[in-house]
């Protein structure tokens, strides 16, 4: 099969009076970590509202692993293996460390539905969840309320949510926002870990943290695709420069 | 021996909706000047009076009814205005076994179908009013009619009652509409009347739905091409609506305050205190009390069942009317009253609303013991 | 934790004691159902964030239903309330389906409207008895024992509300009760997870409104009929009044938030006499009959001051106390 | 030809007049819903009370300061106009940060209060509001018997609606607060004292339901419940407008106010319920509603 | 001191939980240009937002014109004579073009030239011709000057820019330039927030570069030639 996991298709999004996401074909490789950077309001979090059908597209096509899946719905996406996270943190804040996994895990047993059975089989999932909660250094806060987590914390522990679900390819909304340098590591060694045999699509206004662990990057902008490589070409890009600090400063590149 | 050691009476009733005025607080304070006249006082024991508004929901009157039984040691309940609260406090008072006499409920089923030995069927009937203003009306020449009714027990019973009597002296009954209780609206009712062509507008309700329906009629000018025939219409109705509108309509009715020199001593009394006269209810209320005090007077006892003996056995004799009580099925049966509102220049002084038509005896009035549908009458 | 059950137990002893003690068993019979029915109402508010303002139309429903099984079928007892549960069931798919297309206050809105269409169709359906309503209904027998006696039917009722209630904790402790809890904290988060939010508040929805049926089936087979004011859309704001009051989202909360308002409507007619004894204002007299107007004022107050209910604000209060023991 | 269907022209005309009367009571309404909606996000329950509140105004007036009908029409909205105002300030206005839920619950405890005031002093019985005199009896159209009043209330509603759209879409203070509902924030970062622009939105919401509540008066018993009665039916048209665009709530109102007419000559079992089942049928098809906007 | 049109200390925001400016300093002198860099998401845009009283949460010290204005509700700021233009400009869909023109009030604190609509109009020909079709029907480049040119009607003195120059064809760019240089001729003070570096180079007077919500360099248009190394590396894709 083919080594595309996941293909757009002229991909637009007209809000009423404008364009916020303009026919973007994307292509994103298997095993790749895909960085989607632009300015405010270039339409990353727009794109990835589309992808996971949050918002229905005006045109295209959204193809993962070949199937077309533009006409489905959120929640078949992510049993399709498509998992996202926010922009602004999203755990559930009044269960705990733990419960929040769990949830993800929940529902491989198929028991969703069964609301006269105990919380006792879901015990059975502990095990698993901890080993999540390892794997982002939360073990040791499994019982914490989530709301009383530090904001970094919490973004770790999406992420660990997120993997329960054994995604096939992950999409982050800019996991390090709002976050103090120390954390902006932490996620950044984080996600390339978990990264290991699955495939990342993240927006990321951090450039440390892209030209780290980026394999390709695709450059968006007023909802169109500006430019697309590897960090060393985008970033010598002349209209990507144009776009970010004006070509003066490009001849100032071209200098040294 | 008494109860408790106190005679308790309970009157249930319209305190605040469309029956508020016919019966309601005048009501209450009629049953506490027969109190009252009675020294408060009634086998050496002390009468209290309790009293509660049931809203028009048969719901609520149940279960204060019950509440009231099971907890206050209640000896009798009097039911105020609205059929579906008597039906249903008939049920529980027997249930108890316990005396219920219906003073403001108008349907016949009270000693028809749903009859108990404990209830007793005071002031009138939808047949009553059906013999009276019903027969009148398709006698004076109103051959078709229409009804509009209200959609509860009483609205239905008048309705029928009526019917049977119009198509009895030969008239005919073309339809009918039914309308919620306490309606805000009458004008899309009555347009449906109109459609019917018919010739009298049969209304089967009461208090200020008939009050609203009238009025209504006037502003459609439906009353140029119908003659609205108010099929139960108390004088507070008619004060209300004042006489221009009124003049000339046939209404039946139990008492009226101007009908003898006894009746106009006690209304003025009462007047005193309501500051407007009584409605036949009102008196009816007073005249229930009264009559069975005296028979606990009497018997020296409120146990239910010696007292609705007592109150059967010994006929009425007052102000309000002479009746007897039939023990088969607890109807009061006394003479009823055909009335025709007078013109405004025949009206002499204030509340001057009727003049007698006729008096219908209480045979003809009511329902005949052959004719009974009470389970309890053995035929 | 392990202290809960024991609490639980507790109370269900003393209510068993109470008719005992001589309290009117009507009333505790009453304030059971009504409980029932807030705590139903509550499994949807408190545990899917839905605000249905049309839950009267489930609770009369089934009174309809069951006070029909029982009366003209000649239903035995518990197989009319589980009929009468069995319609409420019913129009909950009905209404869920359509309601669950809207959320927020549109939800509340169109469970209203919804509710108000199933009054008028109950007005005027025959089966009904209209503005009569249907009255009564017989209580029958169980096992041989005659329900007419209130102490028998009272520890049936007792029963029947244990089973609800314990149904309702379930609910909340299971599997489907974590989901539902996920999708009201953040729903976007629970579908992109995979959930499919709208099945699981449907389901919510419809055991909610089933539960509430549970409560007026037995309100019928307790006081021997079944009325429109079970239907009207003021019964819906009561419910949410009892909800509030006790505790949106509480396990006990709705159970007292409908002890304090029934208790409320019985006695606030003696408070407006006693009011006007005191204070010599003829007006309080009336209070009797204008509920609303007390029921109303608690309302505000709850929205405006303690949204957490009763119960809800007693735990803070708890939380706050043992908060800096147990940091020590 | 003075059939229609079997059914006499008159009657049907007369009913569809009444619809329509209805159908500028259920415009105003959502009207005033829909505008309160823009600016606060909160649904008012309380606007059936405050309608109820302009009816009785209208009846005290002329019970107990003889003040006529006319300038009742003009007062009533102002006073109930500045009672929302108080209402806004000393309670709404706490609940914006919070769900909007609290909104409709606290709206519906205000219309508890409301009603429970009303009720304790003159019960639920309807009090009787003479129709004013220049407008009192009917004109004979031949075809049909037209009470005058009804006309009127036809003409006002129409009239005022139209004058709140003309406000709304045509003058600057229309432009701010069409502004205000699309961005709040931005507006008031321009100086705009949004808050106050919030009150008196509320204020004028709710003076309009209290007119509506005058024109109903003489129609209508005056009667403690007889707002919470039509609000509910007001919130199903609300939800079948959808609340989109001031246009489209007038439009439904009146539209459903003629297909209730129409049920009440055809079927009017069906009167009382139609509004709801249409609700129902675009609930399936359109979920937002037929003006609203899709999310 | 005196002569500061806008002086900013300590200035922290948040949005929900996420802490976006961790204390900023600025002090813009009246009558002068001073353009705010750095990377996306380096927090410019939120400084402003901060400045107008947007952000869910705020603390520090912003003075206009000598006045705290922390605790102020964002209209009363603005009334001291700020004019904002945002960097999603805010052109209202439901308002006419002229109307979204007319929008913002004159403001009563305001001390700066107040220009009438036909010196606008002069300004931007194109919002003439389009001056009746709704506000979002203009192209992404009217939307832009309608933006800024919305603000100059109100007589605020102080203006803040969020990216004006951003998806604007060259001509109009420049156009842009020559207003701010007219603006600033009569007085007005402006803070612009820039990524097209040479569109702000010649404009400003004062540059500061943010990272993090934190400002990093912090230097005047005479010190510019200095830094562009420096600048380089900060600014640097
Ligand atoms: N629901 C919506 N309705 C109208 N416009 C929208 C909507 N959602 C987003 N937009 C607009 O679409 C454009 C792209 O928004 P988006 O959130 O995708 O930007 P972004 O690239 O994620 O920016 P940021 O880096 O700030 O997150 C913006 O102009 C935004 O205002
Ligand atoms: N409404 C919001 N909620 C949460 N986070 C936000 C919001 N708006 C912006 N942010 C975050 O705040 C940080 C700073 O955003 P800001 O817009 O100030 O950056 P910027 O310097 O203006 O960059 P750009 O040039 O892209 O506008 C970014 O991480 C952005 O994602
Ligand atoms: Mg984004
Ligand atoms: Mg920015």
């Amino acid at each position: 099969m083919s080594n595309l996991i996941l293909e757009t298709r002229k991909l637009t999004k007209e809000f009423k009076g404008f364009t916020a996401v303009d026919a973007v074909d994307l292509q994103v490789q298997r095993g790749h970590i895909h960085a989607l950077i632009g300015p405010n309001g270039a339409g990353k979090t727009t794109c990835f509202n589309l992808l996971t059908k949050f918002l229905t597209p005006t045109r295209g096509q959204i193809l993962f692993n070949g199937i077309d899946i533009t006409g489905e719905k959120p929640a078949q996406i992510a049993r399709r293996g498509v998992i996202r996270s926010f922009q602004i943190s999203a755990v559930f804040p009044h269960l705990t460390v733990l419960e929040n996994v769990r949830i993800g895990l929940q529902r491989f047993t198929g028991t969703s539905y069964h609301f006269w059975k105990g919380l006792g089989g879901l015990h059975r999932l502990d095990g698993r969840a901890l080993e999540l909660l390892e794997l982002v250094d939360l073990r040791d806060m499994a019982d914490a309320r989530a709301a009383d987590l530090p904001y970094g914390r919490k973004r770790a522990l999406e992420i660990a949510t997120t993997m329960a679900m054994e995604p096939e390819l992950m999409l982050l909304d800019e996991p390090t926002q709002g976050m103090g340098h120390e954390d902006v590591d932490r996620v950044t060694a984080l996600i390339k870990r978990v990264a290991q045999g699955r495939t990342v699509l993240m927006v990321e206004h951090n450039m440390k943290v892209i030209s780290s662990i980026a394999d390709r990057i695709t450059v968006l902008a007023r909802g169109a695709v500006l430019a697309e490589g590897d960090y060393a070409t985008v970033s010598r890009h002349p209209r990507v420069l144009e776009a970010y600090m004006g070509s003066e400063a490009a001849e100032l590149q071209g200098a040294h | 021996q008494v109860s408790g050691d106190v005679i308790k009476i309970g009157i249930i009733t319209d305190m605040s909706s469309v029956y508020a005025d016919i019966d309601g607080a005048g009501g209450v304070e009629a049953i506490k000047m027969a109190i009252a006249d009675m020294k408060g006082q009634a086998a050496g024991k002390k009468i209290e009076l309790v009293f509660a508004d049931h809203q028009n929901k048969a719901d609520v009157a149940a279960s204060k009814a019950r509440e009231w039984f099971d907890t206050q040691g209640l000896d009798l309940l009097i039911g105020g205005t609205n059929s579906g609260t008597s039906l249903a406090m008939a049920k529980v008072a027997a249930e108890k076994k316990k005396p219920f006499i219906s003073i403001g409920a108008g349907t016949s089923r009270l000693t028809n179908e749903d009859c108990t030995p404990y209830t007793i069927h005071y002031a009138y009937d939808t047949v009553a009013l059906a013999n009276g203003t019903g027969a009148a009306v398709t006698k004076a020449g109103g051959k078709t009619w229409f009804f509009l009714t209200a959609d509860y027990a009483f609205g239905t019973s008048l309705q029928a009652d009526t019917s049977a009597v119009v198509t009895k002296a030969g008239g005919q009954v073309l339809g009918s509409v039914k309308h919620p209780l306490n309606a805000s609206d009458f004008s899309s009712f009555l347009l449906q009347a109109q459609s019917s062509k018919a010739q009298i507008l049969g209304l089967a309700n009461a208090g200020g739905d008939t009050i609203n329906a009238v009025k209504a009629a006037n502003e459609f000018g439906i009353t140029k091409t119908m003659k609205l025939a108010g099929l139960l219409m108390f004088i507070n109705d008619v004060h209300s609506l004042g006489l221009k509108t009124t003049e000339g309509m046939y209404l039946t009715d139990s008492w009226y305050w101007n009908q003898s020199p006894e009746a106009r001593a006690w209304s003025r009394r009462f007047f005193e205190k309501m500051k407007r006269m009584p409605s036949s209810l009102q008196a009816a209320d007073y005249s229930a009390v009264t009559h069975y005090l005296k028979a606990v007077e009497a018997i020296k006892s409120d146990d239910g069942d010696k007292v609705m003996a007592q109150m059967k056995a010994t006929p009425v004799n007052d102000f309000y009317t002479k009746a007897t009580i039939r023990k088969e099925d607890g109807r009061a049966v006394h003479d009823m009253f055909l009335l025709q509102v007078k013109s405004q220049k025949e009206s002499t002084e204030p509340w001057d609303y009727f003049k007698v038509v006729t008096r219908i005896p209480g045979e003809e009035a009511f329902t005949k013991l052959a004719d009974s549908k009470c389970p309890l009458v053995k035929k | 934790m392990n202290k809960k059950p024991l609490g639980y137990a507790a109370l269900f002893v003393a209510v068993a004691l109470l008719p005992l003690l001589g309290v009117y068993p009507i009333f505790v019979m009453k304030v059971m159902c009504y409980a029932l029915f807030a705590c139903a109402f509550n499994l949807l508010i408190g545990f899917t964030g839905l605000l249905s303002f049309g839950h009267a139309a489930f609770l009369g429903a089934a009174a309809y239903g069951a006070g029909h099984a029982l009366k003209v079928w000649g239903f035995p007892p518990l197989l009319g309330i589980a009929f009468g549960t069995l319609m409420a069931a019913l129009a909950g798919l009905a209404f869920g389906l359509l309601a669950i297309r809207r959320s927020g206050i549109y939800f509340a809105m169109i469970t209203l409207a919804l509710a108000q269409m199933l009054f008028f169709y109950f007005l005027q359906a025959p089966f009904t008895g209209g503005e009569d309503g249907l009255q009564s209904v017989p209580r029958g027998s169980l096992l041989g024992i005659d329900l007419e006696n209130d102490t028998a039917l009272y520890y049936l009722v007792l029963a029947i509300f244990v089973f609800g209630f314990w149904l309702i904790y379930r609910t909340v402790h299971s599997p489907f009760g974590q989901v539902l809890t996920s999708i009201r904290e953040n729903e976007a988060r629970a579908t992109s997870l995979g959930y499919d939010a709208a099945r699981f508040k449907l389901l919510a929805f419809v055991l909610s409104a089933a539960l509430a049926g549970l409560a007026g089936a037995t309100k019928t087979l307790v006081l021997g009929f079944a009325t429109l004011t079970d239907a009207i859309w003021t019964t819906s704001g009561l419910v949410i009044l009892m909800t509030l009051v006790g505790g949106m989202g509480t396990m006990v909360g709705p159970i007292v938030g409908a002890l304090v308002i029934i208790a409320l409507e019985n006695k606030i007619g003696d408070l407006g006499q006693w009011l006007a004894g005191v204070t010599g204002i003829q007006w309080f007299t009336g209070l009797g009959e204008s509920v609303s107007l007390v029921t109303g004022l608690i309302f505000i107050v709850c929205v405006l001051a303690f949204r957490r209910g009763l119960v809800g604000e007693a735990g803070a209060l708890w939380e706050r106390l043992r908060k800096p023991a147990n940091a020590r | 030809m003075s059939d229609f269907f079997g059914v006499p022209l008159p009657a049907l005309l007369g009913q569809l007049l009444l619809g329509l009367v209805n159908g500028s009571f259920y415009a105003m309404l959502s009207l005033g819903l829909a505008v309160i909606f823009g600016m606060l996000n909160i649904i008012n329950f309380a606007h059936g009370a405050l309608y109820m509140m302009g009816a009785f105004l209208a009846w005290m007036g002329l019970e107990y300061l003889g003040i006529n009908y006319w300038a009742m029409l003009l007062l009533a909205p102002l006073i109930v106009g500045a009672f929302g105002l108080l209402i806004e300030r000393l309670l709404l206005q706490w609940l914006y940060k919070l769900d909007h839920l609290y909104g409709l619950l606290l709206t519906f405890g205000i219309t508890l209060v409301i009603e429970g005031v009303f009720r304790s002093f003159y019960g639920v019985g309807g009090q009787p509001y003479q129709v004013p005199d220049a407008l009192s009896g009917a004109t004979n159209l031949g075809f049909m018997i037209l009470p005058n009043y009804r006309a009127w209330v036809v003409v006002a509603s129409l009239v005022v609606c139209l004058g709140v759209w003309v406000v709304i879409e045509k003058t600057s203070l229309g432009a701010t607060l069409r502004a205000g509902t699309e961005n709040p924030r931005l507006v008031q970062a321009f100086g705009v004292n949004v808050p106050r622009l919030v009150s008196l939105t509320y204020a004028g919401g709710v003076a309009l339901a209290a007119f509506a509540g005058v024109l109903a008066a003489p129609i209508l018993q005056v009667n403690s419940l007889m707002g919470s009665n039509l609000i509910i039916t007001v919130f199903a048209v609300v939800v079948i407008g959808g609340m989109g665009s001031i246009l489209g709530s007038i439009l439904t109102g009146l539209g459903l106010g003629l297909v209730e007419g129409l049920t009440k000559v055809f079927y009017p079992e069906a009167s009382n319920t139609v509004v709801f089942v249409i609700m129902a049928l675009v609930l399936l098809v359109r979920p937002a509603g037929l003006f609203g906007k899709e999310k | 001191m005196a002569g500061y049109a806008l002086e900013i200390k300590g200035l922290q925001a948040w949005y929900g939980e996420s802490h976006i400016l961790h204390g900023i300093d600025l002090a813009v002198p009246q009558g002068q240009v001073l353009t705010l860099l750095g990377r996306n998401g380096a927090g410019r845009t939120t400084t402003l937002r901060a400045i107008m009283g947007l952000t869910d949460r705020r603390s520090g010290s912003i003075k206009v014109h000598g006045q705290e204005s922390v605790r102020l509700p964002t209209h009363r700021i603005a009334r001291l004579g700020l004019g904002y233009c945002p960097e999603e400009r805010g052109i209202f869909a439901s308002l006419s073009t002229e109307e979204n023109l007319r929008l913002p009030p004159a403001l009563k604190g305001g001390r700066g030239k107040v220009m009438s609509e036909d010196e606008i109009y002069a300004m931007f020909p194109n919002l003439s011709e389009r001056r009746h079709s709704p506000g979002t029907r203009l192209s992404g480049g009217e939307q832009q000057m309608l933006a800024v040119a919305r603000i100059l009607r109100t007589g605020a003195d102080i203006l803040l820019l969020d990216e004006i120059s951003e998806g604007l064809a060259p001509v109009i760019v420049q156009a842009l330039a020559r207003m701010i240089t007219a603006l600033k001729a009569q007085g007005f003070t402006i803070v612009m927030v820039e990524q097209n570096f040479r569109f702000a180079a010649p404009l400003a007077d004062h540059f500061v570069v943010m990272e993090h919500g934190q400002v990093v360099e912090s230097f005047t248009a005479a010190q510019l030639d200095g830094k562009r190394a420096l600048l380089d590396e900060l600014l640097s894709v």
